[in-house]
């Protein structure tokens, strides 16, 4: 889960980094009196669940209240890679010295949370990291032992010259592990964490992705989730247990697993046709399941067939024929679906759809060629 | 032969007396595997009911079960809150395999269980894995068992339910299997590509290995470089996601830490650079094993 | 740092333990009102740094305020140990069916913070360990990782049968780890921690002993240091920064390290003479501290003469030297003074002491008996 | 020959500006010990200025100073509160023996500095301690150099001072050291007597060992153990605190954990039933030895 940059500014401010006063504004007249409460020069920052929002127009410096609202007016309800800003952050304009990176994320390789510092920060920090390495420090922290005070001190002094800076810059790489731990983050950065002429380290982004996992047993961090911005099938699919993104195909597919339901996907551009949608039912399937994701599929007005492609494991598939069956019960299906089912409890499965007239295929291949040819019907 | 698991691995179920604990409990038995122990705080002293009137008898604790039992491998299917813990509690109990099925457990608490495992030696597989079969041999974990057979390919996933579509093409074929091995598709694994690989390179019933991947990360690419340096063995690849739509990213802390933005293109690529066929539909694995052991 | 029984329920409150309710009391009238607002039988405990309460007659049942108020008049005032009881607890009686121990400590030889629990808890534990050791399951903590949950569930499996009853324990356990940890504890104990035939698990008494080096970052734990039971001289001793403990001879001594202080005083006694007390002014001495020494030394009125014994490491010995002479100036010494002095900048202190008047010695055996002589005479 | 340290040793001090870290840099460096970088974190570039001239660059970092000069062992002068850290930092640098002086570290930071160490294979002496010399080669700590001299003699004792008397009296009667270590007080120590007696034992140059003990714990009989399972050398005893009173102790842990009550008497007769020869005073010991060795 992405938190927005003045979620992740909370979170960053509780565990003591500094970080800038700001408050966020959901129309041009809120955006114009925190302007005017802040006094001077601001920033207008789009608060959306992506990256490049500098590039896309999406922040925005101004002189004076008026212009920050000018500014919002045109900000608010702009679309960034396909979120739509429904909110912006505004924050004092800062007197910047110099701006580092500092980045926090669990590495897959290393199995430990891992830091990347650079006194190079900005917005072109992955170009510095792609021809410059030598200026990314990288350091590991041993989850055994957490971060120790020497690291972060280590990791600081790439930053800086000044040791008063150093100083500071190791303490918010100290505050920053605590934040990413204490969130359950997978992901926390700071880009730029910068220094100011008058000699003062602050974090003026922010950004964090939260592990899934982490928040069954942090409901406040949880509780930070914001589906404004979303397409409102991705909420619906989470809410209901499923993984979805939408696609621009005509196929609408309905897998188990990632792998199997990208591998469907694959498969039906290879026979000529564009999937719809990856939508991954998951493990443990119940009915409701499958009646949510049948909803989500026929929502769009684009979809001609639906592909359900079944192997059960720990999904059995009886539990998937009965979804089925009931969801096309509750929900007045007009599109044909083609069924592909086999696995853990096949012979059930299958005999619960048979019962219910419908039938289903044991072939990947062969279900994929014929929803292919449904759709181009 | 086969890796990880055959005829002597004696297996502790942690979570037992769950719903998907009992219902792959009685799916393992049924395949012959020995599973000499379950495991549920609280329920100590209680049998498990198996198929055919077999009976396990059920501990309060991993230490219990296996001094009562021998056992050396276990298999947790407990919920997501409990499953680095039973992780932990298993490495300490004298198994030398933990496989770990729960999904969703969350990614730092598996970096402290992960390092664990390791300080004491055990192995663990997944979590958020479908387990091991050697078919003919054990099942551990919850691979439908109907769709393999004996012979001489492994078989080595990232993803759950592919690995059942490329290993029940392979038996359709006539290409039974050593072992089929789900790594899983989380982002801190226990065992990776590699290490499979070179088990099964040091397997002399296993005559190929299918290796099948997805998008994101680079464990493809290191196994890949690993079978053009350290395997005799010929390898047929697949890489599922070539259509899927690159994320929206938050963040550049993902791109400097792996330098690879870890799309398909880039992981067939290594595979064809490093000597592993690479089947374009999932149908044509089994085709390209039986040409590479021709 | 020992603390009293009643802050140690407080600590452990904190960390969730369920811990009957209660006050503490310094007098009798105090002790009957709250009795009385209790209601029922209650017992009254002396507040007190040290074991063997109970033995000492510092631990009473009473039925009724009546009673209580009785109990405590005969309570307050007692010694126990050399150390007057200045404060009693009072609480309800509590209706036990079992008495467990739980106890962790840090372990020299594992190096780690070791549990010890038993089901066979209460006054009796350390026959219990001695004669019948496989009644305590022991468990190493990894200071990597801390309290493992099936550790505490595999530690709580030997004190109970009914599982209600492991899972009550398993949690106690995981919770005196934590406060164990979050005091910077050496050592935290229950005993009993009792199950009532309701059942239900409760702490009925509690100890704990804090490190001293932890108490730098731990302010709030720090402020429960009382010194109302234990001799004045120990408390100015602590003050000063100076390790004193009060015996009954009449050859002061003042001693840099605590190895060289006992074997000072145990060459004391092999000349024939008593050591007064046992003092180790410590490294990197000053001269206040030498002051202080000297103070509290001579406040004894059974000293009859003072020996210096100083072998110089890091504590220079300019600095001892500087020190004596200093105290003399600033107290009205009557006693021999004996000074051995020797090691790091030997010359120096010799030379000070010199020139202020003293002669040194420089063997610890010639230095021992002179004093030795000297309080005989 | 000699242990732990030598004239090969090239020492980092961490905490060299400090007051204590400065005396001793400039007496650890007037008694000939290679001193080849400083640690002040926010000092890196300055220098040291020791005795005779000498100059000593100090660095921001262990990982700067083991880089920058090949330093194999460093010493702690820093305060308490940052003890345990400077410790793990060292032993992450490189260096293969980290010498503790810093007393009053929590022991519960010590646990985990400790694992740390044990883990990258480094040796820490101390907490707590006066550190080590090796007279006519090297020394590092605090132990006055002065009341030393070369010869067959090992010393290894928990008590500073009173090592220092032990040694001195050693001296006086022209039984010269080949090292000698004091292991530090703390409840947790990295290097404890057996560690030693193993080293001496190894070490050809040295011909019998001084072991100084004191009340607590239970490490003198273990190291009363060793000596007479594998010591061939003569060892002479000395234990301090037989006429210290028993402490007031709460609680029980204590005495269930080591069953042991750690006074004098049980560590004098621990000494005696293992062949080891006990000093009643402190100038007993340096007569003990040349019996031993005669």
């Amino acid at each position: 889960m992405n938190i927005h940059e003045y979620q992740a500014k909370e979170r960053f401010r509780a565990a003591g980094i500094p970080v800038p006063p700001g408050e966020v504004a959901t129309t041009p007249e809120e955006v114009e009196a925190i302007a005017r409460s802040i006094g001077g020069m601001v920033v207008v920052k789009a608060q959306v669940h992506s990256g490049g929002r500098g590039k896309a127009g999406g922040v925005k410096l101004a002189k004076n209240p008026e212009e920050a609202r000018e500014h919002a007016s045109r900000i608010l309800g702009m679309e960034i890679k396909g979120l739509k800003v429904t909110k912006v952050f505004v924050t004092p304009a800062e007197d910047i010295a110099t701006e580092a990176y500092v980045g926090v994320l669990v590495d897959r390789k290393s199995q430990c949370p891992t830091f990347m510092v650079s006194s190079e920060g900005g917005i072109d920090i992955e170009e510095v990291a792609a021809t410059k390495p030598e200026a990314i420090r990288k350091l590991k922290v041993d989850p055994r032992y957490g971060m120790l005070p020497h690291q972060a001190y280590w990791l600081a002094n790439t930053l800086y010259d000044d040791p008063a800076l150093v100083k500071q810059g190791a303490k918010v790489i100290g505050q920053l592990y605590t934040s990413f731990v204490d969130s359950g983050a997978s992901m926390a950065e700071i880009n730029p964490l910068i220094s100011t002429k008058a000699g003062e380290v602050k974090a003026i982004d922010a950004k964090m992705s939260i592990d899934d996992s982490e928040l069954f047993r942090r409901p406040e961090v949880a509780a930070m989730r914001d589906t404004s911005d979303e397409p409102w099938e991705e909420t619906k699919a989470r809410d209901a247990g499923l993984s979805f993104v939408k696609l621009d195909g005509n196929v609408g597919c309905c897998v188990n697993g990632a792998g199997l339901a990208m591998a469907t996907m694959d498969l039906v551009k290879y026979y000529g046709g564009e999937p719809a949608n990856f939508l991954d039912i998951g493990g443990s399937s119940n009915p409701d399941k499958v009646v949510a994701a049948l909803e989500i599929i026929t929502a769009d007005p684009d979809v001609k067939v639906i592909l359900f492609n079944i192997f059960g494991g720990i999904t059995r598939c009886d539990d998937v024929a009965n979804g089925i069956v009931e969801a096309t019960k509750r929900i007045d299906i007009k599109l044909p679906i083609v069924i592909r089912l086999t696995g853990t409890n096949e012979e059930q499965g299958i005999k619960i759809l048979a019962d219910a007239g419908f039938s289903a295929f044991t072939s990947m291949d062969e279900v994929v060629q014929k929803a292919v040819e449904l759709a181009k019907a | 032969m086969s890796i990880l698991i055959d005829k002597d691995t004696k297996l502790v179920v942690q979570g037992i007396t769950g719903r998907d604990g009992s219902f792959h409990t009685r799916q393992m038995m049924e395949y012959g595997t020995q599973v000499v122990a379950g495991v549920t705080p609280g329920k100590g002293g209680q049998s498990f009911e198996g198929p055919d009137g077999k009976t396990v008898p059920i501990f309060n604790s991993m230490d219990e079960a296996v001094a009562a039992t021998g056992a050396n491998t276990s298999v947790i299917y407990v919920p997501p809150a409990f499953a680095a813990d039973a992780i932990m509690e298993a490495a300490d109990s004298g198994v030398k395999l933990v496989v770990a099925i729960t999904e969703g457990v969350p990614v730092q608490s598996m970096a402290r269980a992960h390092a664990f495992a390791r300080d004491r030696g055990v192995r663990v597989l997944g979590p958020n894995c479908p387990g091991i079969i050697s078919p003919g041999k054990a099942k551990v974990g919850i691979l439908p068992a109907q769709i393999v057979a004996e012979g001489p390919v492994g078989v080595v996933s990232r993803s759950g339910t592919l690995t059942y579509e490329a290993v029940f093409q392979l038996t359709n074929l006539g290409l039974g299997q050593t072992t089929c091995v789900g790594i899983g598709g989380d982002p801190l694994i226990g065992t990776n590509f590699v290490d499979c690989l070179e088990a099964f390179e040091a397997d002399p019933d296993t005559k190929a290995v299918v290796m099948i991947g997805e998008i994101g990360g680079t464990d493809e690419q290191e196994a890949a470089a690993y079978v053009k340096a350290h395997m005799s063995k010929p390898v047929v690849g697949f890489i599922a996601g070539r259509t899927a739509p690159p994320g929206r990213r938050m963040g550049h802390a993902g791109a400097i830490i792996s330098g690879s933005a870890g799309t398909a293109e880039e992981k067939v690529r290594a595979f064809e650079e490093n000597g592993i066929a690479v089947a374009r539909r999932p149908i044509d694995i089994a085709g390209l094993v039986q040409a590479a052991l021709a």
